[in-house]
């Protein structure tokens, strides 16, 4: 068992709240101070995102252990797009030696969306590698080379789902493929189409993966009709049904942040009744404050 | 029929210039009219020196010589009947020189008509003879003719256009007849005498011609008949009238229906329509003529008056006209339209006379007849139209043709107005010139004494046309 | 096919830089299939040259040839000989061929014309699309024909990403997804169950990652 | 049906030509040659001959039915309502039926130099042209002499069979006269035989009566005009090149949106090197419409004339 409290809340069969917090494009370590005693004691654990969109951002690691010296439990993020298996694997020995104590494996958002379109991508291993390759290494105290691993990286090992992703027949079979690759949980996509989040689940259920790994529901609070707007259309894989932009193109411009949090809520309470939600996962992207807030008014206080 | 020797011709104009293979021949043998005959060679000079060679040879072998436009010709003008060499004149087709000052412009004989008037356009002046056929007559043919058109009601046929030319003779030489001067009076017009010799007296190599400002503005009218009579007197009164019309025509019932059908005009369906123009460079004194023919148009019960200065109105007025001889093949899908009785000229009084006349024979001898011309200037034209394929029709057709001329005759017209005599209308020439015809023949021996030039044409035609060659349609000998 | 087309003629006239007599030499291989350094074009080039030199008041002196091919030794030697009274050579072969006349092209400059793009097929009128890296272990037994570490733009040998919607790829201009046709592709072919196979790691050693490859055929030597 | 008969029914309708001569004008073959067998009217003549036994089918004879650019004016022009392209079609299928095997001006392949790369069997609109055998072969029924396939081979193969003017190399030829004969000369203007040109015939200037500036060449398909063509002009010291072509809905073979991609692309090539782009211009001018196309020669003249020739050295 890892020294996880991620996990522990999970095993417990407490409803888990995570929130997302993105470090600074700079070296001043107190921006991310600043995050944590926002969210401290609001969520069990934060991830920490790695270089998201392919923008130059703190290393993840680092932006972790600053974290958890504020006492706020993390989840390391690693993306495929930036390292090999090498530096993948070395970047793992270094966060379990650092005690962060959950990993995030994802493929990550290709290069023509940052600010280096002109970078060689490595796609070495993708994300369902570098959950095996983790899972050995914990388990087997194995290198993916084979050589032995000196102290196994106890670590709580995730990844990502999109429900709404393309082509939908393909997506629980997906998920059944990184439960055998070692996933223990689960963050998924935002979710603003809980129709199609339903029918997800229940494929989900229908293969009894909902006991296998521990899904957390996704959930973006909406800050501006204008960041909707663009959600809606440009992010692939982002569905955001007709119905919610109309809510926020129905109040006025001081009112959609609140706006937002209510639907976040709303969201969050139905996510409660679905069977197999183990949790939430709020990433209120450069918005922190709304973490609590959400957490409070859906109730989530332990 | 001497035999030809392709060499030599080739040696003259350069092999690319000389056809012979029998499919070639074949397409050269022809023309508009009903006859068809194979020549022996084509062959395309590019300058007169090459001509005079020609016409050396083929007058040293007594090889008949047929000077060709583009063949637009309705009478067999450039049928070979004897066989012989078929000059291809479209291989001298340059535009010399336009003189403005001077008031003339020099061509060679292949220049088209329309694109001479297109060239002549910029300097603001026109060839005035402007045949329907100007599209695709050439400049020699229409002098051969001496075509005539729309216009020549009041700016003439060719021959009042031609004020010089340069001839090669039967014998090879050139020789150089009138002058570059709007009027002369030194010895015989010969180039008069040239204009309508259809190729039988010289080959044209280089033509003077006489050109007209273009009129700052043209006003064309149409006028309703229910009678051709009435059409006839509003003709007569109009040319009468002291106004002088730049085009007076007369479309039958007929030709009205063929139209409607080729172009989709929708002219009504009426005994006659008479289109007349003025034109000149103000409107003061057009409208007054415009008022002038129309009254007259009027007073003779004419009715559904239109008229209009502007050219793409005028355009709607004269469509039913400009393209109407190949639209006569539209009246009826069972019969063609063929070239009998083309044409011919008759004082202007009886103009509407003659139409009847000709609807009157065409009825007696179970044929279809149109009858439409410039009646301003006295022409009528008229076409057969039968069904080809049938012998009977035309026994009927040799009938009819032969009366009307002798109607022509009979009130003091002439066999051709303007489409030449060719071999389709030998006979009736023959008969209306009896009198001048070894006058005629004399002169045809003067210039060519071995008769190589288009020998078999006008007073050496034939008496029956139907004869004269195959006909190029298929006479079935059936029925 | 190798995939070319055309440098922009503004960077082929600055690596030309002054140079006065250009031999400019087309292929009729791959580049003539695509369109891009066959005898059309070269000729259309020398056209453009002379054009652009006009323009700029300066002389140059342009021969032309089309070789077979310019991948192998053999066709080069003539055009080589005939390059000794040029200043610079500007190839219009794939950058495979370019390099080879580089190699023996002695103290002569040789400039490519083209940038060489892909291993592909056409498409369709006027378009052509790449469906090979040439990473020397082929993976289309196990993704039903379909290469994934082409069509997938992150070279996923367990897609699809989240980013696919629609059957298109992320990134846009109507790339399709890899994945999407990988998974059609499986399904018609009724090898659907495949899918749930995790795919080991590659070994990219017999890639461009393991270093310039070679081909040796002791058979044949 | 016996292969004559298939003309057969044809007889009424030819006897419908009244052998008025009023198709010569519109047709590019004739005033090219100026043989009266090359007019529409010289090749009805032939097939009332074939019917009339007057003229035995031979391999020229047959060549003469393929040698047609398919711009229908003739059958537009013809008042007489002769479906010209009807009855050339079925003379066509009679010939290659009694084995004449014979060219015409459709499209030939050199399959010596042809590298089988099949863009010209993309590019046909007619569908005519296929790969059989390991070999190009065009459909000769259907191909309509457009020349969609002559610019688009890289090895040069396609060649159409008799070019009456029309060909690159004649083109080329027409345009090198013009420059080396005219000191006035500025400008080139391609149109399409569908797209009107001007009604000269086939009379010509002699030297001194007119010095033009502009000389106009008809290059049947706009999309058969092939971007070297008009890059020699602008070498032969042309001052700028026009390009008349139909609008895009009119043109039966694609050649306008073709024509114009191409010249797209060669404004943008003479940009980068400097030289201004408006010395290549497309324009639509719809067929019959003779105002709008010298409306648009003497404005692009306007133009250019601003421009100026392309001078040695310094900004074009």
């Amino acid at each position: 068992m890892s020294s996880s409290n991620l996990q522990a809340v999970l095993q417990a069969g407490k409803f888990a709240v995570t929130a997302e917090a993105g470090p600074p494009r700079g070296v001043r370590p107190e921006i991310m101070r600043d995050k944590a005693r926002i969210l401290k004691g609001w969520v069990d654990a934060c991830n920490v995102t790695d270089n998201q969109t392919s923008v130059v951002r703190m290393c993840s690691l680092a932006a972790c252990k600053i974290l958890q010296d504020e006492g706020l439990e993390t989840v390391m993020q690693m993306v495929c797009r930036d390292r090999n298996r090498i530096a993948a694997q070395s970047d793992i020995l270094g966060a379990a030696a650092l005690g962060i104590a959950n990993l995030l494996c994802l493929s990550g958002d290709h290069q023509v969306f940052g600010d280096h379109p002109q970078a060689k991508n490595v796609f070495d291993i993708d994300s369902i590698q570098l959950l095996q390759i983790a899972t050995r290494m914990r388990d087997e105290a194995k290198f993916a080379g084979g050589k032995a691993v000196d102290g196994a990286p106890n670590l709580f090992i995730g990844a990502s789902a999109n429900p709404f992703a393309d082509p939908f027949r393909i997506q629980v079979p997906r998920l059944a493929k990184k439960v055998a690759a070692g996933a223990q949980f689960i963050q998924t996509q935002s979710i603003f189409n809980l129709e199609k989040f339903k029918e997800w689940m229940q494929g989900v259920r229908d293969r009894g993966l909902h006991e296998k790994t521990a899904i957390l529901a996704g959930i973006t609070p909406i800050k501006s009709l204008k960041m909707a707007e663009y959600m809606a259309a440009n992010v692939a894989g982002m569905d955001v049904p007709e119905a919610i932009l109309e809510r926020i193109r129905g109040v006025d411009k001081k009112e959609q942040k609140q706006e937002g949090i209510k639907i976040a809520v709303e969201t969050v309470q139905q996510l409660r009744e679905i069977e197999g939600v183990r949790g939430i996962h709020i990433m209120a992207i450069e918005w922190e404050e709304a973490v609590p807030e959400i957490v409070q008014q859906a109730g989530l206080v332990q | 029929m001497n035999s030809v020797n392709i060499a030599k011709l080739k040696e003259i104009v350069g092999a690319e210039n000389v056809r012979d293979n029998k499919a070639d021949l074949y397409v050269y043998g022809s023309d508009a009219s009903v006859h068809e005959a194979m020549p022996q060679a084509i062959v395309r000079p590019q300058n007169t020196e090459q001509v005079q060679e020609l016409m050396r040879y083929a007058n040293s072998e007594k090889i008949p010589v047929i000077p060709r436009g583009s063949g637009s010709g309705m009478c067999g003008q450039v049928v070979p009947v004897m066989g012989g060499i078929i000059l291809d004149m479209k291989g001298m087709n340059r535009i010399l020189e336009i003189n403005t000052p001077d008031g003339y412009c020099r061509v060679q004989p292949g220049v088209v008509d329309n694109d001479l008037n297109a060239a002549l356009k910029p300097h603001g002046v026109f060839y005035p003879p402007t045949p329907a056929s100007g599209v695709v007559a050439t400049i020699g043919g229409e002098i051969a003719n001496n075509a005539s058109g729309t216009r020549a009601v009041k700016y003439g046929a060719a021959r009042d256009a031609v004020l010089a030319m340069k001839v090669v003779l039967a014998n090879g030489d050139c020789v150089s007849l009138g002058s570059n001067t709007r009027v002369a009076s030194s010895g015989y017009p010969l180039e008069r005498l040239m204009v309508g010799s259809e190729g039988t007296l010289g080959v044209i190599v280089e033509a003077t011609l006489r050109f007209v400002p273009i009129p700052k503005l043209r006003c064309l009218g149409i006028a309703k008949f229910n009678t051709l009579a009435e059409a006839g007197d509003a003709i007569s009164e109009i040319m009468g009238s002291g106004c002088q019309p730049s085009m007076l025509e007369l479309i039958d019932k007929i030709a009205i229906v063929a139209a409607n059908k080729a172009e989709k005009l929708g002219l009504p369906e009426v005994e006659a329509i008479l289109l007349f123009e003025a034109d000149g460079m103000a409107k003061e004194t057009i409208d007054p003529e415009i008022e002038k023919f129309q009254a007259i148009c009027e007073k003779h019960n004419g009715f559904g008056l239109e008229f209009s200065y502007d050219e793409k109105e005028r355009a709607r007025i004269f469509a039913g006209r400009a393209k109407l001889f190949p639209s006569l093949s539209k009246y009826d899908e069972r019969l063609a339209s063929t070239s009998l009785a083309d044409d011919m000229a008759v004082p202007f009084s009886k103009m509407a006379e003659t139409a009847k006349k000709i609807h009157e024979v065409a009825q007696r001898h179970g044929l279809v007849m149109t009858a439409y011309g410039h009646c301003g200037a006295g022409c009528m034209h008229t076409k057969i139209l039968m069904d080809t394929d049938k012998d009977f029709q035309w026994e009927a057709a040799r009938q009819a043709v032969a009366e009307i001329y002798d109607y022509v005759r009979s009130v003091g017209g002439t066999t051709s107005a303007e489409h030449g005599i060719g071999l389709s209308k030998a006979a009736a020439f023959k008969a209306e010139k009896a009198t001048t015809l070894e006058l005629m023949r004399g002169i045809k021996k003067v210039f060519d004494p071995n008769n190589i030039l288009n020998p078999g044409k006008l007073m050496d035609g034939p008496d029956d046309w139907v004869e004269a060659t195959r006909l190029r349609y298929q006479v079935s000998k059936a029925g | 096919m190798i995939l070319a087309e055309r440098k922009p003629i503004a960077d082929i006239l600055s690596h030309l830089g002054d140079a006065r007599r250009v031999l400019l030499v087309g292929c009729h291989g791959c580049v003539t299939v695509c369109s891009a350094g066959g005898q059309k074009e070269v000729d259309l080039l020398v056209d453009v040259l002379q054009l652009a030199r006009k323009a700029q008041g300066q002389a140059i002196e342009i021969g032309k040839m089309t070789l077979e091919r310019q991948c192998d030794v053999e066709f080069l030697s003539e055009m080589l000989e005939q390059a000794k009274q040029f200043d610079v050579i500007l190839s219009l072969a794939c950058g495979a061929g370019v390099q080879l006349v580089a190699e023996r092209a002695g103290s002569l400059r040789v400039l490519p014309a083209l940038n060489t793009t892909a291993i592909g097929v056409s498409e369709q009128k006027g378009q052509w699309g790449e469906r090979c890296q040439a990473c020397g272990d082929c993976k289309l037994p196990l993704t039903g024909g379909i290469c994934p570490v082409t069509r997938c733009s992150k070279s996923l040998l367990n897609g699809p990403c989240g980013g696919s919607s629609k059957g298109l790829c992320e990134i846009g201009n109507g790339t399709p997804c890899g994945w999407q046709l990988i998974i059609d592709r499986l399904e018609v072919t009724g090898c659907l169950d495949q899918y749930e196979t995790i795919l080991e790691p590659a070994d990219w050693s017999s890639a461009r990652d393991g270093g310039p490859r070679k081909l040796v055929r002791e058979d044949l030597k | 049906m016996t292969q004559l008969a298939k003309l057969e029914k044809w007889k009424g309708t030819l006897n419908k030509c009244i052998r008025c001569g009023y198709c010569y004008e519109h047709c590019q073959i004739y005033k090219s040659s100026r043989w009266e067998i090359d007019s529409p009217r010289g090749k009805l003549i032939l097939l009332y001959g074939l019917l009339s036994g007057e003229v035995e089918p031979s391999d020229y004879v047959a060549n003469k039915l393929f040698e047609c650019f398919h711009c229908n004016r003739c059958q537009k022009a013809c008042s007489s309502g002769v479906p010209i392209q009807d009855v050339y079609a079925d003379a066509r299928e009679f010939f290659l039926e009694s084995g004449f095997d014979v060219v015409g001006t459709t499209s030939q392949t050199d399959h010596d130099l042809c590298a089988r790369c099949l863009n010209c069997v993309r590019m046909c609109p007619h569908e005519a042209r296929s790969f059989v055998d390991g070999k190009i072969v065009t459909d000769r029924l259907k191909c309509q002499s457009c020349g969609s396939c002559l610019d688009i081979c890289s090895e040069k193969a396609v060649a159409i069979g008799r070019g009456f003017g029309t060909n690159p190399d004649e083109l080329q030829r027409s345009i090198k006269l013009f420059f080396t004969q005219n000191s006035n000369a500025k400008a080139i203007v391609f149109s399409c035989s569908w797209s009107t040109f001007p009604g000269f015939q086939t009379a010509n200037f002699d030297e001194q009566e007119a010095d033009p500036e502009t000389l106009t060449l008809v290059t049947v398909c706009s999309g058969r005009l092939n971007s070297q063509t008009v890059l020699e002009t602008l070498l032969q010291g042309a001052w700028g090149v026009l390009i008349c072509c139909c609008p895009e809905s009119d043109c039966a073979h694609g050649g306008s949106g073709r024509a114009k991609a191409r010249m797209n692309a060669l404004q943008k090539t003479l940009e980068e090197i400097g030289i201004d782009p408006r010395r290549i211009q497309v324009s639509e001018v719809a067929q019959g419409n003779t105002k709008l196309f010298s409306e648009t020669t003497k404005k692009f003249m306007d133009e250019i004339s601003d421009l100026g020739a392309l001078s040695i050295g310094g900004k074009q």
